[in-house]
């Protein structure tokens, strides 16, 4: 029987697959349905220092194979996720990667400094796709040199590994994760939704923008995933569009060190699980005993 | 919960544009309450999330649903035959809460029928209903509807509205009183729901509680009606959704939290209290 | 009878659908099936200085709803597609846009004099989608400065109308079009192909790089249209993913003067016209007279 | 050229991952030269291209064709049923030229016979024919080609290769000469096609002319056996393609052609000269 175990930051984890930041809620949704530690690690929804409402509806669209979304970054913030929903991940021995976000650059590190390393907190995973409000509202993580300040800042703070979540609507996304990297980024994923718009012909609405999710999502994320991998020595987390198992395959092969399901879960709650026994399956099948042997296998 | 795979074994045409559709499960659903709702996973690949449904009928191990065919998905749906299979995730959300001493009042606007039908066949005493559609060719909607009519027929007769906390009162038998309203005037009241209800609010009982379903717009001329007396009033929203679980919080309402004024459709929905509802 | 005339630099198009560069051959490849005059205007294949041989196949890669593509330019060169091409479009009399590239700022100038306006010749299209050789390879079209100084030198040289053709891999491309804009370019080609990968897992090989195309690319693209249309004077013209006349209506709705369609004639070689009868259709269902009735009706 | 609308009227499993689907059309498709191909689109909204196949048969409103399911595209045609609607584009490409004054070889390895079939139905003077495969189990592959075969079975027969040339002959008469081999050696031959080829080649007669189509690396190990005599060769060769129409330049095989090596399987092919093509 193959193991999918796997190291990150020192920690080994169950399995490489976590969910992607803001698409399994708090993790108590979808417990009753399958145990959060079936999870490598669960990602946190996108927190902040505080609560932020978010955007007005609607803030879903279905777009071809794939969909945009506007939430606006609700969420209870840092302070009511540990009171209110860390508990449950306490209970079920499953680690998490925190995942949040800022408009300025001081917030960005006041909220790291505001997390207590604790066992179960795997990782920081910075999310870089927020306006800037200092700077007009230009997106952080578009400037090689916003991102090396803040994740400079942000690890001179905490002990806690930092992972930098990159945008894909870069000129260049290597450029921009080795400068998360010569920051001191202890990992990177890739990739946070792609800037879209949709027109609904039958209302003749001015465009629906979002951030664009899905399987239309997953060529552009898998050639960040090859790209980055090979340019940075740190861990790649991908994530963009994996569907199935073999997808998550697909990531591996391109040099994630573990994936993230998103959008996925919206349209089978149980892609998750799924993608674990696939997994687990495909390893069996051909033979390969460690996941390392997967990323091997497109070298040629 | 389960996914549960079903088999459709009806999907018929109830008049332009509705149809109604059931499924059979794999497995038992598990209770519903009234006004909950599935995510179906239609079967076409054009079709990529999920749609929310309102329960509008079950049984041990079926499903009906009554919907709209208005975009994609749905017109989707309608070419689905029977023996097709679908995914049904569900019961899902908080459906409506029935409190004792008060006489319910079930207010429907065209597809809102759907989800209301259930909650009136679980009412389980006196009770009114008022349905608005646009033209007397929606009216075969309400033929699903069990009216135990008493003498009275259930759809389109132009009758004013008697009064019916005394008309009718046996305990525990639900009142037979549905009032129709069409926008065109073809049959019954002419005028949309929420005028009709108005104009037979005086004539409902004593303690009227709202359950009502119905498009958007609907909702804050609902709110306008029932202020001055302060009407207890709950409504099922419709929203886009994504998940259906509370996972994404794409489906939000606002409400007059102001900590937290978003409120997921899905999981603290799809039923609101109206006067909770920032609209 | 709805109009499709369409005003362009001056010039009068029968109808606002072209094909988009590299989709449609040389011309005469589609003409056996519609006469190339269905077209407002056909978009030449990148040309280049020299003919130029592209790479070695695989080529092209279906994904999801889309593909990748790395043809690698292949093209016969200036010289002998005037030669050998244009009379085609001479016999049937229907104007053209002439895609063109270069691996150096001087390659793009040379090419540029080397076009002798024509009055068949609509505009000349510069694809800044190329890798420019003089820098390392970096992708000509991602610097704004970069793209101010092409065009800038383009436009001393020709007198025929210069429309910018842009990557979408770049982090905000309202700033590139306004550089090739305040540069003196005519229009802006909104977008090319958005860098992919994709992994065959039965044969285990590297990722397939290319550019991607058809639906996928669709929402980026729209939100280009729309961002672009609002924050330069000078006409836009829509490509990705189009693939029926509802999506050339959405485009046309966001803000496109013009539009392209690529991918869609790969699937059915019938796409264009089909699509302009569509749009008459629709045009006439609604009442509209004119083209421009349509980008009115996103801005309620 | 029209894009037909067709109809599968037959999609059979001829052998493990081998069918042969037959499309009635909607009008005619014009005059097929062996070697074309259509771009069929395969009636699932899982597969977004078109994909290429060899006619292996035409009739006056049908085409047939015979595949290897191997991926997506082609495991979703397997399960397409009868009535399945789908889109036909074709005939495409240069297909086989016949010289006049050589022995026509036909050279098939694997489901290649199927670009073949056509060219063996058409040639209307004595010719050869070999055909390889990995087993036995493929043989059946043969079985729709017309060997009018003077008592020897067209399949499975452990045979040595007689000479071609002398014992049939008549005019404008194909002579019948099926040798297969199979990788295993589970029938025929034990080898490749062109193994098989070497071992007869001498038997052929005066003037060769070998057609080929198979996997790729077959047309190496061809080169080198007929560079020798200089035998003239013409094969049709296999290429990921977008288009069909010569629009997207995705397709190419690079030739010797040093101005332009890259010519489109589409248009400039798909039967190209071996002796222009580097391999
Ligand atoms: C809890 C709940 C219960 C519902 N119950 C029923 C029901 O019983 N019967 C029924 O016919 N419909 C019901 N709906 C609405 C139904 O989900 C939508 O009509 C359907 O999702 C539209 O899908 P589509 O692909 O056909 O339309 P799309 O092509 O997605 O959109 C077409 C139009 O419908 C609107 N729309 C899309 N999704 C929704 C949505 N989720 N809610 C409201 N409007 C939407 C769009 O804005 C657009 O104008 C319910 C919605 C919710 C949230
Ligand atoms: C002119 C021509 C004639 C052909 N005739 C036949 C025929 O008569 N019968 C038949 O079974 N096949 C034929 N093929 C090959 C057939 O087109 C491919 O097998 C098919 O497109 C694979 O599609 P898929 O979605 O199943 O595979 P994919 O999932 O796309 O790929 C599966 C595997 O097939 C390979 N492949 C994909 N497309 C092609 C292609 N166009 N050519 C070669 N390999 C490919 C891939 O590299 C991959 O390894 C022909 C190809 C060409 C170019
Ligand atoms: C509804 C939704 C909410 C999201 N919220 C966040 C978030 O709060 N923080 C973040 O870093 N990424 C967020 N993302 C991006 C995802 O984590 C992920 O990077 C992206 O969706 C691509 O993966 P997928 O295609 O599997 O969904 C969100 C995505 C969706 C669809
Ligand atoms: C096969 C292929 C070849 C292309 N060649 C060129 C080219 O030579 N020059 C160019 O500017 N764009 C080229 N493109 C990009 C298209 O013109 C277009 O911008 C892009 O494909 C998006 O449109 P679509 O989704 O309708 O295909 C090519 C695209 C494809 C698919
Ligand atoms: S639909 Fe996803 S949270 Fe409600
Ligand atoms: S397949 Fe497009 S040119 Fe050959």
């Amino acid at each position: 029987m193959a193991t999918l175990f796997v190291d990150l930051f020192g920690k080994t984890l169950r399995n490489p697959v976590m969910n992607a930041s803001g698409t399994l809620g708090y993790g108590r949704e979808i417990d009753p349905l399958w145990s959060v530690d079936t999870l490598g690690a669960y990602v946190t929804k996108g927190l902040s220092l505080k609560p932020h409402h978010g955007n007005p509806p609607p803030r879903v669209w279905e777009e071809g194979r794939g969909m945009l979304n506007s939430i606006g970054l609700q969420n209870v913030g840092l302070k009511r996720f540990f009171a209110e929903h860390f508990p449950l991940f306490r209970k079920r021995n499953t680690p998490i990667v925190v995942n949040f976000f800022g408009f300025t650059d001081e917030e960005y590190i006041e909220c790291a400094a505001s997390i207590e390393p604790d066992p179960l907190i795997v990782a920081l995973e910075i999310n870089l796709s927020c306006p800037n409000v200092t700077k007009g509202g230009i997106c952080m993580g578009k400037e090689a040199r916003g991102v090396f300040s803040i994740i400079k800042r942000v690890k001179e703070t905490t002990p806690i590994p930092v992972i930098a979540k990159l945008t894909p609507e870069v000129a260049d996304i290597v450029e921009i994760a080795q400068a998360a990297v010569s920051a001191g980024a202890d990992g990177i994923t890739l990739i946070n939704t792609m800037p879209g718009a949709a027109i609904d012909l039958g209302t003749g609405r001015m465009a629906f923008r979002g951030g664009l999710s899905g399987p239309a999502l997953k060529p552009i994320a898998l050639k960040a995933v090859a790209d980055v991998s090979r340019a940075v020595p740190v861990p790649v987390i991908g994530a963009g569009g994996i569907m199935d198992h073999e997808d998550a395959i697909r990531f591996l092969m391109a040099g994630a060190r573990a994936i993230q399901v998103g959008t996925a879960t919206f349209i089978d709650p149980f892609a998750i699980p799924k993608i674990l026994a696939g997994l687990a399956a495909f390893m069996d099948e051909h033979g390969l005993s460690r996941l390392s042997a997967l990323a091997g296998a497109t070298h040629d | 919960m389960y996914d549960m795979e079903g088999v459709i074994r009806e999907n018929l045409l109830v008049c332009q544009d509705f149809y109604r559709c059931k499924i059979e499960l794999a497995r038992p659903m598990g209770k519903v309450i009234p006004g909950q709702f599935i995510m179906l996973k239609i079967p076409s690949a054009e079709v990529f999330l999920r749609r929310p449904f309102s329960i509008y009928d079950c049984g041990k191990q079926t499903v009906t649903i009554l919907y709209k065919a208005v975009g994609k998905g749905t017109r989707a749906l309608t070419s689905a035959g029977r023996k097709e299979r679908v995914m049904v995730l569900g019961p899902l959300g908080h459906g409506f809460r029935v409190h004792q001493g008060y006489t319910p009042v079930l207010v429907a606007g065209g597809i809102g029928i759907a989800g209301l039908h259930l909650l009136w066949k679980q009412v389980k005493r006196k009770a009114c209903f008022f349905y608005g559609c646009s033209t007397e060719q929606e009216v075969p909607l309400l033929g699903g509807i069990d009216f135990n009519t008493r003498g009275r027929t259930a759809t389109g007769t132009r009758q004013t509205c008697g009064d019916l906390s005394s008309e009718h009162g046996q305990p525990d038998t639900p009142v037979i009183e549905p009032r129709v309203c069409t926008l065109d005037g073809s049959t019954g009241f002419c005028g949309n729901v929420v005028q009709l209800l108005k104009s037979s609010l005086s004539l409902v009982g004593e303690k009227p509680y709202v359950y009502a379903c119905g498009p958007q717009p609907m909702f804050a001329s609902l709110k306008a009606l029932l202020a001055e007396k302060e009407v207890p009033c709950q409504v099922l929203v419709e929203e886009r959704m994504a998940c259906g679980l509370g996972l994404c919080f794409g489906c939000v309402k606002k409400t007059l939290d102001e900590a937290e004024p978003y409120k997921r459709a899905c999981v603290e929905g799809p039923v609101f209290d109206l006067w909770q509802l920032s609209l």
